[in-house]
C-alpha cells in the first residue's frame, strides 16, 4: 500500500498548479469569461504544448501514460483556479470514449487531433426527458448501406457549442431505456442536419441544445454495445469533476480561513468565535474526507470489476458531491454580504461547486446506483 | 383552542382574494411564480395600484391612510396576496420609514414624506451598513457635519438593495466622533438620490443580477431639518425598528406558493419514464419540506395569535426569522435538485428548458443572501442564547 | 384564531403540572421503577380519584368531556416526570377505541371500568412480522355462532402484562395486509388460549408478547371494519405520545440549560462558550417547533377528513420525533459522563424519548403516510 | 500509488486469518457480534489465548515481547480480528500504559509489569479523570503526599472504565499544590485495587450496565517506587500517550464487521412483507453508511500509508476520532430503526424478538459515550480549529 505519488506525478501536479497561480490569476479567468467562447483558445494551445491534453491516454495513443490519477491531479490544480478551458468534455470525456472504443484510424485521426488540441470534442448523451439515465436514449441512429445517420436532442452538452465533433449516444435496437442497442457515433457537428443552440451556464462555462437531423455518423465501437462504453466513460468523467470539485472546495476553505483571521467584526476577528473555528474544523473535514474518497475512486475506476469500479465512483460523488454543497454554502454565508457578490472568487467557487452536485447524477442518483450494486 | 377564521375574517379573506383575482396582471404573476426579477416600472405601477386601492400601507394606523387592519386581518391579507403570485414589491418605505416617522418624525416630515409613501410615488432605500462593518452598526464611519443649515455627508453605505431604483434613502449617519460609539449616531433623509455628490455603484449578486449598490456620499448637503429625532438617536431608533412588529418575517405565505408550484412542476414534469413525484426521494423531500413548513406555518400562528389577543408575542417568534429563511432556502434547493441537468443554463439565456426551471438556481444563489442580511442567522442564534436563554 | 386554553384546560394542566413535581420526584419515580409491574397501582387510584382518566372521553360517557387536547395537557405534564402509569395503553389506545366503537353495553362495562380505575387495557396490534402497518395481520377471529375466537400472537404490547383486558385486532375475511377484513375484539387476558409474556423495555416500562389459541373474544364495532378505528385511534396515540416526548424534550432543555450554566470547564461556565450557546438555542428551537406541531396535531386529529388528520399526525410524528432524537442525543452530549449515567434523569429522558421515535411508526414510516396523502 | 498489499503481507493475513479461525470460541464470537457483554472471565481467557500466541502486546516492541510488526501489519492484524468476530478486550495496559513504562518507567518496573500486560495477568485500568473535571485534567484534585517510602493518596476518580475488573491502577495525582496546576501533576502505579482504603462504586450506565465506577482513594499507601518518572511529569506522561500512533483509533475493522452484519440482517429479516433490503429508506441508509465507512476507512489508509513510509501522519489522522465514532454511532441507530418494536425490549429479558436485534438498544446507548469520553467531539474540534487552522 502506497499513496505517495511517482516523481512524474508531483512533476505534472507541479507544473499545473504554477500555471494556474501564475498565469490564471482570478482577473486573467474574468476575461476569459468575457470571451465569445467562455475559454481562451490560446490556452488551450499552451495546455497541447505542455502535454497536458496527453495526460490519461496511453504513450501508444500518443499519451503521456497516464490514467485516472494523473487525470485528477490536473483536475484538482484546475479546480484551484478555475480554469474555463474544455478539458472535462474533450480530453476526459471524448477522449476517453476514443481510447476505450475507437479503432485504429479513429484514435490516429480524433485521438491525436485533440492530443494535439487541434479538434475540441464533447459528448452528448442526456436528452430532454432522460434524467441521469446514461440508458434512456430516445435519439435514432439508422443504417443504410455502410453509413448511419442520426436524429434527436441532446441537451445541455458541456462544451457542446465549441465542440468540432460530437460523441453521441444514439438507439439502433431495443427499448427506450435498454442498456442493449445503444451506440456511439461520431458526428461531424458542422455537418447538414445538425443545430447547435450554445448557451451560458450558472458557473459561467458554456453548453448546448443540439438537434441531429438524419445527421451523417460514424459508428464508435460495436454497434449496440456502446452502454458500458459510456457509462465508464461517465465514470472517468465523474473522477474527473471531482478532483476538480476539490480543488475549488479547498480554494474556497484555504480562501475562507484566510478571510476569518483578518476580518474584524465587534472588534475581533471573526475566526476567533468558537461557533466561526468549528465550522472551519467542518470545511476542513469536508476537503480532507473528500480527497480520501477522490483518490479512493481515482484508483478503483480503473477497476476491471465493474461492480467495484460503479460503488467506488458513485460512493464519491455522493459523498463529494455533499461535502461540496457544504462548502460552497458555507463559504458564502462566512463571508457575508461580500460572499454574495460577483467581484470575489467565493460566489464563483459556489456556483462551480453547485453546478459538480449535479453533474453526471445527482446525489440521490448515485446513491441508488451504489445500492444497487449491493 | 381553535384555528378557524371569524366570519368577518371569512369575509374579509373573500374581498382581498377577489381584489387580486381582478387586478393582478397575468403577465406579473408568471414572472413572480417563475422567480423572475421584475423591472422598476412593473414593480412601481403594480404598487400604485396597490395604493390606489388603499392596500400598499396595510400596517399603518388609520390616521396616516393605513385601513386599521388588525394582526390577524394583515395576515390575510400577505396570504391572499402570496397565494394569488403576487409579488411583494418594495417595502423600505412602508415597513421601515413609515414606523419611524410615525413615531420620531416632526410634523412636516410626517406631512412631507408619509402620503408619498402611501401612493407609491417615493421609492426609499436604506442606508445602514458599510464596508467592513456587517452585523456590527456600532462602528459605523459615514459621518454628517453640521455646516450652516446642512449637514454635510461623507462616506460610503454597502448593501443598499435598490438603490439604483430610489429617488430617497434613509441612513444612519454618525454625527459625534467623541462620545460612546452607539451615543453618536443619527437618523437622517437624503431626499433625492441624484444629487451632487451622490455616486452610486452597482454590486452584481451571485444570481447575476443587480440588486445592490454601494453609495459614496461626498460632501453631499443636506438640510438639518432632514434630521429624525434628535442627534445620537440614530442608534435607538435602529432597535425600535428591530422590535417592531412583524407576522410576515417568517415568509409564510411566499413559501406556501412555492411548494404549491413545487408540487405541481413535480407532477407535470416527466423524467425518465415517470413523473417526478413518482421518484421516491423527490416525494419525500417534498413531504419534508411541506412538513417543514407546516411547522413554520404553526409557530407564525402563534406569535399571530398572541398579537391579535394583545399579548408579546412568545419566545417563539424570535425563531421565525431563523427558520423562515432556512424553509426558503430549502425550497429552493429542492428545485435545482428536480431541475436536474435544466439546473445548468443561466437564465439570461431565455428558456433553454422547461420555462418552470429556468429561474431555479437564479432563485437558490439570490436566496443564500437570505440567512445574512437582516441579522445573519449566526447573529440571530447570539441573540437568542443571551436574550432568552440567559447565557453569557 | 385563538391558541389560548379555556380556564378548564388551564385547571387541569395545572393540576397535574403541579402533581408531577410536588409528587412524582425522580426518586419517587425511581422506586416506582422498580416495582413488579413497573408502575404504582395506588398512583393509579388517585388519577382515577382526581378524574384525570376520564380526561379525553365525553360527558355522557361518564368523562371530563375533553379531547386530544385536554389529553396532550396531561400528557405533556406527564412527560415532563416520566411518569409511568398505563395511561397512553389504557386510557388513550383502549378508552378511545371504546369511544369510538363500543356499543352502549361495551362502553358502560368498560369504558365505565377504565375511567373509574378498576381496569386496565391494552390495544394488541403489532405482529412479529407486520411492521408498522396496521393493515399487516395475521392473527385471525373465527365465528362460531354469536361467539368468536382469536388466534395468533401480537408483540411487543405497551402495557399488555398488567391488562385486564386486551382489545385484538384480527382478521375476520380478506388478505394479509388488507384493509378491509380487519375486526377489532375485546378479550380478557385471563382467559383459556391467552398466554402473556411480559418483560421491561428499554424506558423502564413494560411491554408483552401475547398468543392467543382459540381465545374467546367479543367483537368491538363492525365486522371487518376495524381497520379505520384502529388507524384513528393510534393516530389519537401519536398525539398523545407527541404531547409525552414535548415534556420530556422540554425538561430535557431546562435541566441541561441549567447545568451549562452552572457547570464549570476550563474555569467557566460551560454555557459561556458559543459553540454551547448555539447548540442550547437549536435544543430551544426544537422544543418551540415541536410545541407548534403538537398543537396543529392536537386540533386536527379530530378532523373528519382523514386527510387532514393523516397529514397533520403523521406530519407531527416526523417533526416531533427528528426533534426528540436530537434533543435526546444533544442532552446526553452536553452533559457529558455524566449525562451517560443511571443516576441523571437525563439518561432517562434520553430512553423515553429513542422509544418515542420508534413508537407507532418511524419517521420514515410516517414520512411515507404523509405523502401518500398528497 | 497503489492500494495493494504486498504478497508478503497477504501471506501474513493468510496466517492471521487462520489462527483466528482456529482458535477463536464459537460462543465469543456469537455474543461479540450480537453486541452483548462479555464477563471478565471470558474476557481474560480470551487476552490469555492471544498472549500465548504473541498476538496480545501488538504494537510492542521486540525487546519487551511485541512481534516486530510494522504499522500495515498491526492494521492487517487488527482488520482480521474484527472480521473474524472477535472482540477487542481490555487494552489500557497494552495501548495506554505499556507505552508510558518503555518511555518513562524505570527498569524495575519495566521488569515487573510489563511481563504481566504481556501475558494478560494484569487488567490495568485508568485513573485519569475526576468529579467536576472532565476533560480539563489540568483541574484534577486527587493528592499524593510523600510519607517516609510512600506517597498517601486520598481523592476519587470517575468513570474508571472496568475499575472492578482490574487488579491494578494507573493514575493521575497532585504531588504539589504550590506551582501552576499542570506541572503538580504526577503518574503513580497502585499494584492492587483490592488494597485497604480504595473503593470502588459502581457506575450503571444508560446501557443499563456496569462498565465504568467511581473509586475512592482513602490514605492509600503505594510505595515510592510507584511513581513513573519523576514528581510533577505527570502532564507530560499524560501528553505523550495522547500523541502516540494509533492506527485504530477510527474502528474501521470492527465497523466493517458491524456493516456486514447489518447487511446480512437486511437480507434476512422480513417486514411488512418484504425483506428489510427491499425497503428503499432501510436499503439507502445502509448504502450512505457504507460509504461513510468508506470515507474512513481509506483516511485511515492515508494515515497508515504515511506512517508505514516513516512520515508523520498528515492533518487528516486528526479527523479519525470525530469521524470513527460518528460512523460508530450511525450504525448502532441504524440497527436500531431497522428493530422497529424490537427495539424496545431490554437486552436482560433474553430474546424477545429476534436475536439479532436484541442488543441493538444496549449499543445504541452505549456509544453515546464514544463521542464523549476520550476527549470529546467538541475538545477535538478547538484542538483542530487550534493546532491544524492555527484559528485562537
Amino acid at each position: 500500500m502506497d499513496f505517495s505519488y511517482s516523481d512524474e506525478q508531483k512533476l505534472i501536479k507541479e507544473q499545473v498548479e504554477k500555471f494556474v497561480q501564475n498565469d490564471y490569476s482570478f482577473e486573467t479567468r474574468n476575461k476569459i469569461l468575457e470571451m465569445d467562447e467562455g475559454f481562451d483558445r490560446s490556452v488551450w494551445q499552451q495546455f497541447a504544448e505542455l502535454g497536458w491534453l496527453g495526460v490519461p491516454f496511453s504513450e501508444e495513443d500518443g499519451g503521456f501514460g497516464g490514467g485516472a490519477i494523473e487525470t485528477s491531479l490536473v483536475m484538482e490544480a484546475f479546480g484551484n483556479g478555475m480554469v474555463l478551458e474544455p478539458y472535462l468534455s474533450t480530453i476526459v470525456l471524448s477522449g476517453n470514449a476514443l481510447a476505450f472504443a475507437g479503432s485504429s484510424e479513429q484514435k490516429a485521426e480524433l485521438l491525436a487531433g485533440i492530443i494535439g488540441g487541434e479538434l475540441l470534442m464533447s459528448v452528448a448523451y442526456a436528452e430532454a426527458k432522460s434524467g441521469y439515465n446514461l440508458a434512456n436514449v430516445g435519439t435514432s441512429a439508422t443504417k443504410a448501406g455502410d453509413a448511419y445517420t442520426v436524429s434527436g436532442e441532446k441537451v445541455v452538452v458541456l462544451g457542446g457549442a465549441s465542440a468540432d465533433k460530437l460523441i453521441v449516444s444514439a438507439r439502433t435496437s431495443g427499448g427506450n431505456s435498454d442498456e442493449d442497442g445503444i451506440s456511439l457515433f461520431v458526428v461531424d457537428a458542422k455537418a447538414a442536419g445538425v443545430e447547435v443552440r450554445g448557451y451560458k451556464t450558472m458557473d459561467g462555462g458554456r453548453a448546448a441544445n443540439i438537434s441531429f437531423n438524419d445527421a451523417p455518423a460514424e459508428l464508435l465501437g460495436e454497434e449496440g454495445k456502446g452502454f458500458a462504453v459510456l457509462d465508464r466513460v461517465i465514470d472517468y468523467g465523474i473522477v474527473a469533476a471531482s478532483a476538480q470539485a476539490l480543488g475549488e472546495m479547498n480554494s474556497s476553505f484555504q480562501k475562507t480561513l484566510a478571510y476569518m483571521k483578518t476580518r474584524e467584526q465587534f472588534g475581533k476577528a471573526i475566526g476567533s468565535f468558537q461557533v466561526i473555528q468549528h465550522r472551519m474544523v467542518d470545511m476542513f473535514t469536508h476537503v480532507e474526507s473528500s480527497r480520501s474518497m477522490l483518490i479512493m475512486s481515482s484508483m478503483k475506476v480503473a477497476s476491471s470489476d465493474a461492480v467495484e469500479r460503479k460503488k467506488a465512483v458513485s460512493g464519491a460523488k455522493v459523498y463529494i458531491g455533499d461535502a461540496a454543497r457544504a462548502v460552497a454554502q458555507d463559504a458564502v454565508q462566512l463571508h457575508g454580504g461580500i460572499g454574495m457578490t460577483e467581484e470575489l472568487d467565493i460566489g464563483h467557487y459556489f456556483r462551480r461547486l453547485t453546478l459538480f452536485c449535479g453533474i453526471f447524477g445527482s446525489k440521490g442518483y448515485h446513491l441508488r446506483r451504489f445500492a444497487d450494486q449491493g | 383552542m381553535n384555528i378557524d377564521y371569524s366570519p368577518e375574517e371569512l369575509e374579509f379573506q373573500q374581498e382581498v382574494r377577489a381584489w387580486f383575482k381582478e387586478n393582478l396582471p397575468e403577465d406579473l404573476k408568471q414572472k413572480n411564480m417563475r422567480g423572475e426579477m421584475l423591472t422598476r416600472e412593473e414593480i412601481i405601477s403594480w404598487q400604485k395600484l396597490l395604493g390606489s386601492a388603499g392596500y400598499l400601507v396595510v400596517s399603518w394606523p388609520p390616521e396616516h391612510g393605513g385601513p386599521d387592519w388588525n394582526a390577524t386581518q394583515r395576515y390575510i391579507f400577505d396570504a391572499e396576496r402570496a397565494a394569488a403570485g403576487a409579488p411583494v414589491g418594495f417595502s423600505m418605505g412602508i415597513i421601515m420609514l413609515g414606523p419611524v416617522l410615525m413615531a420620531f418624525g416632526s410634523p412636516e416630515q410626517k406631512e412631507k414624506y408619509l402620503p408619498k409613501i402611501e401612493s407609491a410615488e417615493d421609492w426609499w432605500c436604506q442606508g445602514y451598513s458599510e464596508p467592513g462593518a456587517g452585523s456590527d452598526l456600532a462602528s459605523l464611519k459615514t459621518q454628517a457635519v453640521l455646516d450652516g443649515d446642512d449637514y454635510v455627508i461623507n462616506g460610503t453605505k454597502i448593501w443598499t438593495t435598490y438603490g439604483h431604483y430610489a429617488n430617497r434613502c434613509f441612513c444612519l449617519v454618525r454625527t459625534d466622533n467623541e462620545c460612546k460609539p452607539q451615543a453618536g449616531i443619527s437618523f437622517i433623509l437624503i431626499d433625492d438620490m441624484s444629487a451632487p455628490g451622490i455616486e452610486i455603484q452597482p454590486i452584481v449578486s451571485i444570481d447575476g443580477e443587480h440588486h445592490l449598490n454601494q453609495v459614496f456620499f461626498d460632501n453631499v448637503r443636506v438640510p438639518k431639518e432632514n434630521l429624525v429625532g434628535q442627534e445620537g438617536q440614530g442608534w435607538t431608533i435602529a432597535k425600535y425598528l428591530l422590535t417592531h412588529e412583524r407576522t410576515t418575517i417568517a415568509g409564510v405565505a411566499d413559501s406556501k406558493l412555492n411548494l404549491a408550484n413545487i408540487k405541481r412542476i413535480a407532477a407535470e414534469n416527466e423524467v425518465d419514464g415517470k413523473a417526478l413525484i413518482d421518484d421516491e426521494q423527490t416525494r419525500l423531500d417534498i413531504a419534508q419540506a411541506e412538513i417543514n413548513l407546516m411547522q413554520l406555518e404553526f409557530t407564525n400562528f402563534r406569535t399571530l395569535a398572541d398579537t391579535a389577543a394583545g399579548r408579546a408575542p412568545g419566545p417563539e417568534s424570535s425563531l421565525l426569522k431563523i427558520k423562515g429563511t432556512d424553509t426558503q432556502q430549502e425550497l429552493s434547493e429542492l428545485k435545482v435538485k428536480m431541475a436536474g441537468y435544466y439546473a445548468f443554463p443561466w437564465h439570461t439565456e431565455g428558456f433553454v428548458g422547461p420555462e418552470d426551471f429556468a429561474y431555479a438556481t437564479q432563485t437558490y444563489n439570490f436566496l443564500r443572501a437570505s440567512t445574512i442580511y437582516g441579522g445573519s442567522t449566526e447573529v440571530q442564534k447570539n441573540v437568542v442564547a443571551k436574550m432568552l436563554l440567559g447565557l453569557r
